[in-house]
């Protein structure tokens, strides 16, 4: 039962403790001062209600030594909690010289993150244990915030301009990641994991290029892309009526309603992801997005790997809601807490084939941007 | 209070027929649409904020419903954004802002300082005007789809990003702004210029120097608002680039403008509440405010030191960490006059005659509710422990605590004070007894959890929580006590609305209280008072010891529908010697 | 109420001479104003530019206008003590506003003050890093290089 | 002190029925016009805090952009505005002096120094319109036509250059529809401005304030110095 109502984020980092304790004097001063009025008007009111027999001669409506005595303690309470908020502050904004870098890229709605090392991950950052890491972040569109609860760290991800915090992690384990700043339709999936590895299994993990086993396989990163990029919200197993099924499409001939007849090849497939619209599908309408500048070449061809094995037996990523950004894919999973648990819990709803509600970038912002480059 | 007599013979004559007050001089709707009246402009905001509240209110329940599961229960996420973004603007551009001064100090402002009207009638209806303006136009966006960038219109979102209805809802808050601007300039004039005679400064009712306070915050703070808002508009439709982050443009900058309105805005909320709750202490334990010079001035002094705190919403947002520890000091030094008004309250009770009629009862739940709403405050204006407390639940029950627990209580308290004379009817008070229970229980279930939720990490504005499922207890916990405090919310409105029908009529001062405002007819007339008042006599001028025994003769007065009440201010009461 | 001398001790009626002169001091300050930027360059002193000093020449030079138009123009000169102090409280407030800047100027001393390399951007923590680049927001400043 | 009375005053009186005496209405319409005033000077206060801050930030491409202002015709513009808040004033004075005549005289003038002022504006604008100066898609892509400013600042600048001007120049409407119906209602005879020159000097306030405001966007907009390297 108790386990139902947490009372305190896990403490895992170099700040927790000294967070905890400010946080808990702080609570202990709210108590104490909500208890102090509480009683006193509980008290005053019981005691001094109409009709009470008591003592009410000689009332005093002003009186300057008490006025002083509540303006100063106050004061100097305030100013003391001041001081260690202060000091606590300055140190989450102090980065030690030889914390490990790491980069953030927040952009709509999922986080970014690259090792100096070239490691790249989205939706989850693995430390290690006791060292020292410091975030540079920056954000490709709007706000985002940067907030792990366990490690009282937070800072907001601001387009245009570096934020940095750091922390060292003093716990091993996997904690909650979130997007704290509000960013549009998806802020509340924006988010996934931190994970805290012991220095070994961290360095284990460095050498094997971020996972935590072998490498993937073209056609694996594909499909993980296939649901990170959210294009199996509309793309399932058949079909539907939001969008034809990918699955088999290799060297079948497609009909279109405003071009001529094609084969499907590789650049085909190239095409109908970069401009969808060019050639649209007979019986769909322009709803796919644009995916031009919004992949990287190497995301196409890893995508492209996956549609050709599509239909050869290669399951579509599970649709949901749920973490479409990405699923981890490393130890999250293999400490057994499984980050789409809620995935089932949806599917039990019947609600996988909820709308989409992806929209990539502002379409108007976007062809702004595009107006504009074309110009320079 | 000694001031010119009132005429009581008008309000002895009984049922026979009623006297003229500003309410039956003339029913036409023309007569209310075109009226210079402040109390018929107070009443026209009462109704329109009312619904604002309604519908901000159903905006709120809504989202308590689909917070009740981590995946969300009916909506999608696009329209839960737009479902809380429509509560957080409507609560607190059209309604909370508005509420305490449009509604009672309208009202209460020109009785109390012995005025026939406010400065500017026609100024005043015309701010009314604006302000149903902007409620179309806010309306206009929700059935044309709404708006999703919540209250604060963050850049670069509001400017680039979102495709919701931005533009119109800027506009309706830019109108809503300038609405309460001129109610601004109103009062200060008014309460500058336009006292009775012998109503110096410091025989000012405490509600009068709130609504001066709030007033010049409002003047101060409002246009900033309104021309940064206007900026988000010039990006979106002129393509002017202010907040732009691609062409060099700093969105943060817009957080400076917004906060350097919108933190003192929490004190134009907040402010006229304490102007309220004073007047409820005061005269609900038949006794002077304790300490009236330090109450009042610390009401100057918040709403000075108010405008220096606004970097404390940005602690984390890229401000400079100089500049934020500068910020926390002064955040801090602006909660000692809080603290001020707190203690003062609480030693006005001692040795009072205290009343536990629905009114006080609202005054004491605000005691405790805006303590605890302010001094978790500090744990947000203390730098480091806001680093993790911000863009959390425990953000969201902070400002529940103080918005909701300080100022709608504190309303709902000045609401039923002020009822028999607005209306001239007195309702129940002992259902409104028991509602006044009700709200404070429904209202700590509702948010209390929030801080805990918040503490252990569960950010606000998020629709699905399933990235963090374990703080659905606190959640369900949460729907649940908004489910009572709304209930509580519909019994006022029932016995309210019975009371006009048939309760029964009020006297000039049912409540034997004090105060300018009492001395008139309820309803008062048009001109407010028959004659201009001549205050002689110091505010709140009490006896609780004379108090006490004249309760002990006279037990009618615990009824404040009796007429015998009438004749009860304090000067005929018998001065008696102590027990 | 009709005996009540509507023009009482409120209206004084100030000589058009007065006003006058204003104009004349106005337009000069003006002509001034347009000739020191167009035509003098200060040179650098103690901690402050040229630029600097140029600046505040001619912001000195419109807030004596602005003095001159409220004084006299305005007729603050001749009312009353209220409506002094809410002509100043304005200008006094709007002094407030401009703490701001410190939030600015103290980026570039915080420890860490962001990344250093260079961008081209809002405000950006480091001061005077702009290169005339390209601004491409996606390649040339969101990729951290090493 | 009191004066005992309960009767609205009559309707054609410019007394307002709420006040006690004349007096107490002048100085309620001043301290009311001036706390106006006030929020004016914080609405446009927050828009040159705003361009303070970029211009300090982007000081060479805000003067290089700015170069492509036309001082003369700004200069002309300040003196322009200057000359109608003078003959404002003399409205007002001669509003004092009940001089009819001559109110409606220095209002004409006033009127019509505003519309000079606006249709100079109007070829500025038009200028920079020409020149693809306007912040948008549209905005040019020549940087030499800028002096070499970096382009999206320079952008920044005309943003803040036509939010500013922009606004100021819908304040200058506004005074002349005030300044418009104010002539008429003395054109009139109407009493409420006859018979009481308050209203004439509250409209004069507000024109002065405009002024106001452009004296400062003068030298910020149109004369900046040359940044030293
Ligand atoms: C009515 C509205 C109201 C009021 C009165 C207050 C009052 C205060 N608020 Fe609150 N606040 C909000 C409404 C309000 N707030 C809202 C709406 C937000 C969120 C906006 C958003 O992001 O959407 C917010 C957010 C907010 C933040 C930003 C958090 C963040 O985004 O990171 C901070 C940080 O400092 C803060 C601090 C304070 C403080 C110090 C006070 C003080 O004035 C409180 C003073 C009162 C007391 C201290 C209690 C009484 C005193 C005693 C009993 C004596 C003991 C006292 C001492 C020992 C000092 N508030
Ligand atoms: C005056 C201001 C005010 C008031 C009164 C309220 C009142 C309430 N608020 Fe609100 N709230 C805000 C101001 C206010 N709020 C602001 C500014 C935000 C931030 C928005 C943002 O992030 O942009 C916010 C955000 C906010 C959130 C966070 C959303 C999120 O971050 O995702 C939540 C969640 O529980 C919430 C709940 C409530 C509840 C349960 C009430 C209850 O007190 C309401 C109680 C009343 C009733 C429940 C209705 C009474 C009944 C009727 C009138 C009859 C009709 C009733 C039905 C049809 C049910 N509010
Ligand atoms: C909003 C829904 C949506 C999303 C998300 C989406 N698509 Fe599509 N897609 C469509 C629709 C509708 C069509 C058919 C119309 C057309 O050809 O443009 C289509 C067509 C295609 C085709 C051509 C298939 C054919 O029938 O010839 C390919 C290939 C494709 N999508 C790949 C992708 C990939 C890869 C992604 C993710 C990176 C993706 N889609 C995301 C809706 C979507
Ligand atoms: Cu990203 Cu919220
Ligand atoms: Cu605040």
């Amino acid at each position: 039962m108790f386990s139902n109502f947490p009372m305190s984020p896990p403490s895992a980092s170099n700040f927790a403790a000294e967070y905890d304790f400010i946080f808990y004097v702080l609570l202990a001063l709210t108590l104490a001062f909500t208890a102090l009025v509480g009683v006193l008007v509980i008290y005053f009111s019981a005691k001094y209600r109409k009709g009470t027999k008591v003592d009410r001669s000689r009332p005093i409506y002003e009186h300057l030594k008490l006025e002083l005595t509540w303006t100063i303690i106050p004061l100097l309470l305030g100013l003391v909690m001041f001081f260690f908020g202060a000091r606590l502050f300055i140190k989450m904004r102090t980065p030690p010289k030889d914390a490990t870098d790491v980069y953030v890229i927040g952009k709509q709605w999922m986080w970014h993150i690259q090792h100096s090392n070239g490691i790249r991950e989205n939706n989850s950052l693995h430390v290690a244990m006791g060292k020292p890491v410091k975030l540079t972040c920056i954000s490709q569109d709007v706000l985002h915030a940067f907030y792990i609860p366990a490690f009282r760290q937070q800072i907001h991800v601001v387009p245009g301009r570096y934020t940095t915090m750091w922390f060292t992690p003093t716990q091993v384990g996997t904690y909650h990641l979130f997007c704290g700043m509000y960013c549009g339709t998806q802020h509340s999936e924006m988010g996934g994991t931190v994970v805290v590895m012991e220095p070994r299994e961290f360095a284990e993990w460095e050498a094997n290029g971020g996972q935590s086993s072998a490498p993937m396989s073209m056609s694996q990163s594909g499909a993980k892309l296939f649901s990170a990029k959210g294009c199996n919200n509309c793309h399932g197993a058949e079909d539907t009526m939001r969008a034809p099924s990918l699955v088999g499409l290799m060297g079948t001939t497609r009909r279109f309603s405003n071009a001529s007849p094609a084969k499907v090849d590789e650049s085909y497939l190239r095409e109908s992801i970069l401009r969808p619209h060019q050639k649209l599908t007979s019986g769909y309408e322009e709803t796919m997005p644009i995916y031009e500048g919004q992949l990287t070449e190497e995301e196409i061809i890893n995508l492209i790997a996956y549609m050709k094995v599509l239909g050869s037996g290669v399951p579509i990523p599970a649709t949901s809601n749920v973490n479409r950004a990405s699923v981890p894919n490393d130890s999250a999973h293999a400490n057994g807490k499984d980050p789409l648990t809620t995935n089932a819990l949806q599917a039990e709803r019947g609600e996988m084939d909820t709308t989409p509600t992806i929209r990539t970038h502002n379409p108007s912002v976007n062809a702004i941007a595009a107006e504009e480059k074309t110009h320079k | 209070m000694s001031a010119t007599p009132i005429d009581n013979t008008l309000l002895a004559t009984g049922p026979v027929e009623e006297p003229v007050n500003y309410l039956n001089v003339d029913h036409s709707i023309k007569s209310w649409l075109l009226t210079g009246d402040h109390k018929r402009i107070a009443i026209l905001y009462l109704f329109s904020t009312l619904f604002f509240f309604f519908l901000g209110s159903v905006a709120a329940s809504m989202i308590r419903l689909e917070l009740t599961s981590p995946v969300g229960m009916i909506l999608e996420s696009e329209t839960y954004n737009k479902v809380f973004t429509a509560h957080g603007v409507i609560m607190i551009f059209f309604f909370l802002v508005p509420a305490i001064p449009a509604v009672l100090g309208n009202f209460l402002v020109p009785l109390m300082i012995g005025a026939r009207d406010l400065a500017f009638p026609r100024l005043n209806l015309l701010s009314w005007y604006l302000y149903i303006i902007a409620g179309a136009l806010i309306l206009t966006v929700l059935a044309t789809g709404g708006v999703d960038t919540g209250w604060t219109f963050y850049t670069p979102y509001s400017s680039m990003y979102s495709n919701s209805q931005v533009t119109m809802s800027i506009i309706a808050v830019f109108l809503a702004g300038f609405s309460s601007i001129f109610t601004g300039i109103n009062f200060i004039v008014t309460i500058h210029k336009m006292r009775a005679p012998g109503m110096t400064w410091f025989r000012l009712p405490l509600f009068v120097w709130a609504a001066y306070a709030t007033s010049v915050v409002v003047i101060l703070g409002t246009p900033v608002v309104a021309i940064t808002l206007l900026l988000v508009v010039f990006e979106r439709v002129f393509h002017l680039p202010i907040f732009n982050p691609e062409l060099g443009g700093d969105p943060v900058l817009f957080q400076h403008l917004f906060w350097f309105y919108s933190h003192p805005a929490v004190y134009i909320m907040i402010l006229p509440a304490f102007g309220v709750q004073s007047e409820l202490i005061a005269n609900f334990s038949r006794k002077r405010v304790f300490g009236y010079h330090f109450v009042a001035f610390s009401t100057l002094a918040i709403s000075a030191l108010g405008f220096v705190v606004w970097g404390h919403h940005m602690f984390i947002s890229s401000e400079s960490m100089y500049q934020s520890v500068v910020f926390s000091l002064i955040s801090f030094l602006v909660a000692v006059p809080s603290a001020i008004k707190i203690f003062n309250w609480t030693a006005t009770l001692y040795k009072g005659t205290i009343r536990l009629q629905a009114p006080m009862l609202y005054a004491l739940g605000f005691m405790g509710l805006f303590t605890v709403g302010g001094l978790t405050g500090l744990f947000l204006a203390s730098l480091g422990t806001d680093v993790h407390l911000t863009n959390t639940y425990f953000i969201v029950a902070h400002f529940h605590y103080v918005m909701v627990g300080g100022s709608i209580t504190a309303f709902m308290g000045g609401l039923h004070y002020w009822w028999p004379k607005m209306t001239g009817k007195i309702y129940n008070d002992g259902i409104a007894k028991v509602n006044a229970l009700l709200v404070f229980v429904g209202f700590n279930l509702t948010f209390f959890p929030q801080f805990i939720a918040g503490f252990v990490g569960m950010p606000r504005r998020y629709h699905y929580y399933y990235l963090i499922p374990e703080v659905q207890a606190y959640h369900i916990l949460s729907t649940a006590g908004a489910s009572v405090l709304a209930i509580s919310f519909v019994i006022p409105a029932v016995y309210l609305l019975q009371s006009l029908k048939s309760g029964p009529k009020a006297s000039a001062n049912p409540w034997g209280a004090h105060g300018l405002e009492w001395e008139t007819q309820s309803p008062p007339i048009t001109f407010n008072f028959t004659e201009t008042p001549i205050v002689t006599d110091e505010v709140y001028d009490f006896d609780p010891v004379s108090e006490f025994e004249q309760e002990r003769a006279n037990a009618e007065m615990t009824d404040p529908g009796n007429d015998a009440a009438v004749t009860h201010t304090g000067e005929e009461l018998p001065s008696g010697g102590t027990e | 109420m009709a005996e009540t001398p509507l023009h009482a001790a409120h209206d004084h009626i100030i000589p058009p001479r007065v006003y006058v002169l204003n104009l004349l001091a106005l337009l000069a300050l003006m002509a001034a104003t347009v000739a020191i930027a167009e035509k003098v360059q200060f040179p650098a002193f103690w901690i402050f530019s040229g630029t600097f000093l140029n600046s505040a020449a001619a912001m000195t030079i419109a807030c004596i206008k602005a003095f001159l138009v409220i004084m006299f123009f305005m007729h603050i000169k001749w009312s009353t003590n209220l409506t002094k102090l809410y002509a100043i409280a304005g200008f006094v407030w709007l002094s407030l506003l401009f703490i701001t800047l410190g939030d600015y100027m103290t980026r570039q001393y915080e420890p860490a003050p962001g990344w250093t390399g260079k961008q081209e951007s809002a405000l950006p923590r480091v001061i005077g890093a702009h290169d005339h680049l390209p601004n491409d927001a996606n390649e040339a400043n969101l990729r951290p290089r090493q | 002190m009191a004066t005992a009375h309960a009767d609205p005053h009559d309707e054609y009186s410019p007394l307002k029925h709420q006040y006690e005496d004349i007096e107490q209405q002048n100085e309620c319409y001043t301290v009311g016009m001036w706390t106006f005033l006030v929020t004016e000077i914080m609405f446009f206060g927050a828009l040159f805090f705003t361009y303070t801050l970029y211009r300090w930030n982007y000081q060479e491409d805000f003067y290089l952009a700015h170069e492509h202002l036309n001082v003369t015709l700004g200069a002309i513009n300040t003196t322009i505005l200057l000359f109608s808040s003078f003959t404002m004033v003399m409205g007002v004075h001669y509003a004092q002096l009940k001089d009819k005549l001559k109110v409606l005289g220095s209002l004409t003038v006033t009127m019509g120094c505003a519309f000079a002022f606006l249709v100079i504006k109007y070829f500025e604008y038009a200028e920079k319109f020409r020149d693809h100066l306007y912040p948008g898609a549209n905005f040019t892509t020549d940087a030499a036509s800028l002096h070499g400013a970096n382009l999206n600042h320079a952008q920044l600048f005309f943003g803040l250059y036509f939010g500013m001007t922009g606004l100021h120049a819908i304040h200058i409407i506004i005074g002349i529809l005030c300044i418009g119906t104010l002539a008429g209602m003395w054109a009139k005879g109407n009493k409420l401005v006859t018979e009481d020159y308050l209203p004439t000097e509250m409209i004069g306030l507000y024109w002065h304030f405009v002024d106001l405001v452009w004296i400062f966007l003068f030298p910020l907009m149109y004369l900046m110095p040359q940044p030293y390297k």
